[in-house]
């Protein structure tokens, strides 16, 4: 049986749903030795801003119970120089390279839009309104249905003819409405979850585990939380949804798309082993065509309830 | 960069206690066979994620290597936690994959006179370095370590380097004289090469010591690891710029005078 | 070295910070047989309510990575039967027994409180504003702070002299606003954290695992979670908190405690063995000794930070 | 109820594979060392926990005791996910922490006709309940399966009872066939006892069949459960009267007329 594993995103012809989750996957580049980047859906780069950012202080990373916690901080080369020296480098052509866009504040994620919008090698913007590791703004985006709102319209408004992603935080009341504001302010789709936010502490030297002491937490620990998130988005938004949160095999992306998501990231999974993507990308149509799944347009969103 | 290009499935050939009988010192030699990663120079390392790990813990774990042929990669580990534990409790034909070799190794200089100084399992990567050497007359090893010394490669490689010198902590009161000694040694290959591994205390008076003597020095970080190929920027350590870089794809191994050493990892 | 565990709790002499937590140890009596209940800090029973409730359809519970699901649905024998049959057979005299209460609106909540201080094999009231699996009102008290507020007031009216204790939901973006409110309505302490909202499907049966579809996440998957909902909370207010989520060892306990809290319930782990609180409330003794930690008091909240 | 009192800590003496060489059929023998748990009644079942478990998987598995004797504890165990493929690979020595007997088992009626239906690996408590019936004669097992024979306790058991019947179900067409021999037995045995463990449909076939013929049956669920004694409430089944009761301690076997058996669990 030969199976259809292509999904619509606006304005992106997608072969197959597996992506990787911004922060994971380097700038896509650390993970060619491991597999064929042209193999995937899509690859969201590490979060980028206007100017490098040094990122947070040491430990950044803390391991947990089926998951991780990590503070980042943002680090990255800042945009210029991602356009200039990785972008070329990856598969565009073949693959999308979505940017993942990180900012202190809307006239900031406004300016980033403009600057990646103009870049043929861009497929699309993904607004990270839900970081929860940097204390400027960071998080309060996330949090409130109004600011993520004008957020999205911001980044709309100079995002030219490029699809925007709006990526929600889970460390709400009611993911519900923030993802309600974000369609309204202009986003395209909907990325679910970012990390949820978490603790780990050291009983012997009294220290927490991360020098930044709160983290996000992610992997396998999380899915349930994720799957709930994207459910629920899915049957209160028509945006197409984007799925993220302990995705570690094929089977889970199903889940996912069973519950409503057009498409997945895989993330933390890409720390378990440096070609999970790439397997789980080759593995899905194996799976879809051992439980007679046609077409993930036809399985999506078909859970019973 | 040697990147072999995949994550290889590979067995467990054996998994060997080190030291004497009946101690519970924690120190295994594991050999996995036909590990095909290519070759490999001393101080890079594998990722090693046995199949048992499931999704917990979820990352893999870095370990040095010890010695790569291309029947077997030896690892010499020493267990302190859930992940080592598992692996060393693992048996001949369980399955563990593996990917690397990683990061960058120690720079090898045949004709230098070359001091090796190794804290406890950071002595893994010499067995690799000292057999790799062309010429090991060269080589001088100085070991600081806990448990006894048979637990540790210490008597092969002192057969095959030009001198070896082990020193036992016994007791906090015996760190000033094994820093002593590491300063006697330092001073001594002042102007030869240095290099280092073992825990980030020993690596940071190294690294004081280098500098005072003026020394070119390399260390080893083992900073925590999450994907070991460059992609959670999790394992940085600030460069002499003040900025982060990565350890495992830039690292393990830097010249000290590339490092702005601090306490916290 | 000989340590003292015990610890201060409103009203409430606490010979060890090891508790069970409500709805994951019966009513006590199920897991006698594997251990000594008087050697407990205290035992919070199954979650009461006026009349019997017969729970949730099934499936009601499902597996998740370091987790599980439980939409239980509050199913329990009623106060009446509670305090004729369970009470009696528990050694309250030697551990404090609490109740855990739950009612569709505050009246209800009141005159359950109302029943419940006048017994005196009750050492202390724990409300459940958060349980995500009764459709009923249920998680709207711990989503609002003036409702979590207004709730606390009328259970402590008529809790006499018995320390009433609020459980708070993690599914907030503010849990620490929470946390306030219910301290200014007058909880005396602070249970934290209940499950978090979660979700898991079948993508063979196209079902979701739980007949509830939504169901509370809980397990060592979410101790980062916990631990970070404790530290905000003891950083805000100077009521006593009473940790749990994901409590599986000694270690875990003291990970609770250095961040803050007075207290710890043990919850799904009890699943995990049944003797699992016996042998953590027996193991911490040894292990403050071996971290050299004399007395819990001293140790609580010595995170360096 | 004969609970023990606690947890034990158990070694594996062996873990063997049933059925044909070479064959993969995932039935497995496991043997635990000197279990310790008292008697049993056949039908109680006990929790499991490997050591190696770790965090992950959360919940023990129940499973029936096939066989108890104070040297060894034997359970039948067919692989079907995460945590049978970790059990049934363990191997002697390891780690294996048990407690049970737990909920209540079949009636045993020495003189009564006694009718066992067994789906598959349903067949596991039917090896102690034969094994520990006073007049095994009075015994008669209709087994339904779908590996060969060889990998369930079959022959063992039709050398002790009266009457012992096996049909494989190789395909959906043959189970119109079984229903049928089903139907010819419960009738049969409608004056006597019916015990019957296996599958959920296999379990609402016997509950139907016994109610239309009336006859006294017993069914073994095998509904998920987190805690095994009480403690969690996720195991309930809707009784007569449209409560719900825990499976672990009024279960795992009740009277069909007991219950309302539905289509989910
Ligand atoms: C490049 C590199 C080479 C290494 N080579 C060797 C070697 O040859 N032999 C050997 O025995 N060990 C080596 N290590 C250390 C080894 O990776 C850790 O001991 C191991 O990951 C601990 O795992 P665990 O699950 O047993 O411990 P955990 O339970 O995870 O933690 C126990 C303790 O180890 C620390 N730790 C955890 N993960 C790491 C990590 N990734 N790196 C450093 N410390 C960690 C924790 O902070 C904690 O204090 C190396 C580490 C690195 C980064
Ligand atoms: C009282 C009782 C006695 C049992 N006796 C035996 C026995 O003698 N031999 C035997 O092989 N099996 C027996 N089982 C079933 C056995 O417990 C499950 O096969 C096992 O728990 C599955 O674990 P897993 O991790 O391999 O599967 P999972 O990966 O957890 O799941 C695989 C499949 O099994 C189902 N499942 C998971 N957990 C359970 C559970 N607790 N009960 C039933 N189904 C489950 C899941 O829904 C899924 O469809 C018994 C179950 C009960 C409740
Ligand atoms: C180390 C790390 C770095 C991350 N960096 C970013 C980032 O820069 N921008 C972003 O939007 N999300 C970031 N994330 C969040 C992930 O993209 C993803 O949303 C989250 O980890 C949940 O998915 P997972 O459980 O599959 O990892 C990061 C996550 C991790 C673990
Ligand atoms: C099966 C189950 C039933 C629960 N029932 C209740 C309840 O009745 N009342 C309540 O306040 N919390 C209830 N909880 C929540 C727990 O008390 C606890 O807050 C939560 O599970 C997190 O702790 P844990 O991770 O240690 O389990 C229940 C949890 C589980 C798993
Ligand atoms: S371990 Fe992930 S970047 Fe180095
Ligand atoms: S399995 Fe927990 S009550 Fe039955």
């Amino acid at each position: 049986m030969s199976v259809d594993t292509s999904v619509r995103l606006p304005g992106m012809p997608v072969k197959n749903p597996v992506m990787t989750a911004s922060g994971t996957f380097g700038y896509g580049l650390e993970f060619a030795p491991y597999g064929d980047l042209r193999a995937l859906g899509g690859i969201v780069v590490k979060g980028l801003s206007l100017a490098p950012r040094l990122g947070n202080p040491m430990p950044r990373i803390a391991e947990t119970p089926c998951g991780m916690l990590n503070a980042i901080g943002l680090q990255n080369c800042g945009v210029e120089k991602f356009l200039r020296d990785k972008l070329p480098r990856l598969p565009w052509r073949e693959t999308p390279i979505i940017a993942n866009l990180y900012a202190c504040d809307a006239d900031e994620f406004a300016e980033l839009a403009g600057v990646l919008s103009a870049q043929e090698g861009v497929a699309a913007l993904e607004v990270n309104i839900s970081c929860p590791n940097v204390k400027a703004g960071g998080i309060a985006f996330g949090q409130d249905p109004a600011m993520a709102g004008k957020l999205a319209e911001a980044v709309k408004k100079r995002a030219g003819d490029k699809p925007v992603w709006v990526k929600l935080s889970p460390n709400v009341t009611d993911i519900v409405s923030i993802a309600r504001a974000a369609v309204l302010g202009g986003a395209d789709a909907l990325t679910c979850i970012n990390t949820l936010t978490g603790m780990s502490v050291d009983i012997r030297s009294r220290k927490p585990r991360l020098a930044n002491v709160i983290g996000g937490l992610s992997g396998p620990a999380i899915k349930p939380v994720a799957l709930r998130a994207v459910w629920q988005v899915c049957q209160a938004v028509s945006a197409p949804v984007i799925g993220v949160g302990g995705i570690a095999s094929a089977e889970d992306v199903l889940e996912f798309i069973l519950v409503g998501a057009h498409a997945v990231q895989i993330g933390t999974a890409n720390f378990m082993r440096p070609d999970m993507a790439f397997r789980i990308a080759q593995r899905l149509p194996e799976l879809m065509a051992e439980l007679g799944i046609n077409s993930l347009e036809e399985y999506r969103m078909s859970l019973l309830v | 960069m040697a990147l072999s290009g995949a994550c290889r499935d590979l067995t467990i050939l054996s998994v060997t206690e080190a030291g004497p009988e009946g101690g519970a010192h924690g120190c295994y030699y594991i050999e996995l066979a036909n590990p095909g990663l290519g070759s490999a120079v001393a101080g890079q390392f594998v990722m090693v994620r046995p199949a048992c790990f499931g999704q917990d813990p979820v990352w893999p774990r870095p370990f040095s290597i010890c010695r790569l042929t291309p029947e077997a990669l030896t690892l010499f580990v020493q267990t302190c936690g859930r992940g080592t534990d598992v692996l060393c409790r693992l048996v001949p034909g369980d399955a563990v994959t593996v990917w690397g070799p990683l990061g960058q190794g120690f720079s090898l200089e045949p004709e230098t006179p070359t001091l090796m100084l190794a804290g406890g399992v950071g002595l893994a990567p010499f067995v690799e370095y000292a057999a790799t050497h062309p010429a090991p007359a060269n080589l001088a090893l100085v070991f600081g370590h806990r448990q006894p010394l048979s637990c540790y490669p210490f008597a092969e490689m002192a057969n095959v380097v030009g001198r070896a010198e082990a020193f036992q902590e016994n007791s906090p009161e015996d760190l000033p004289r094994f820093i002593e000694l590491l300063e006697a040694k330092v001073a001594e290959y002042a102007g030869g090469l240095i290099v280092a591994c073992g825990p980030r205390p020993f690596l940071m008076t190294v690294a004081r010591l280098a500098r005072r003597f003026g020394a070119r020095a390399q260390v080893s970080l083992e900073n925590r690891m999450a994907c070991g190929v460059g992609g959670c920027l999790g394992c940085v350590e600030k460069n002499a710029l003040g900025q982060y870089v990565q350890t495992c794809t830039q690292g393990p191994v830097f010249w000290v005078e590339e490092l702005q050493l601090s306490e916290e990892a």
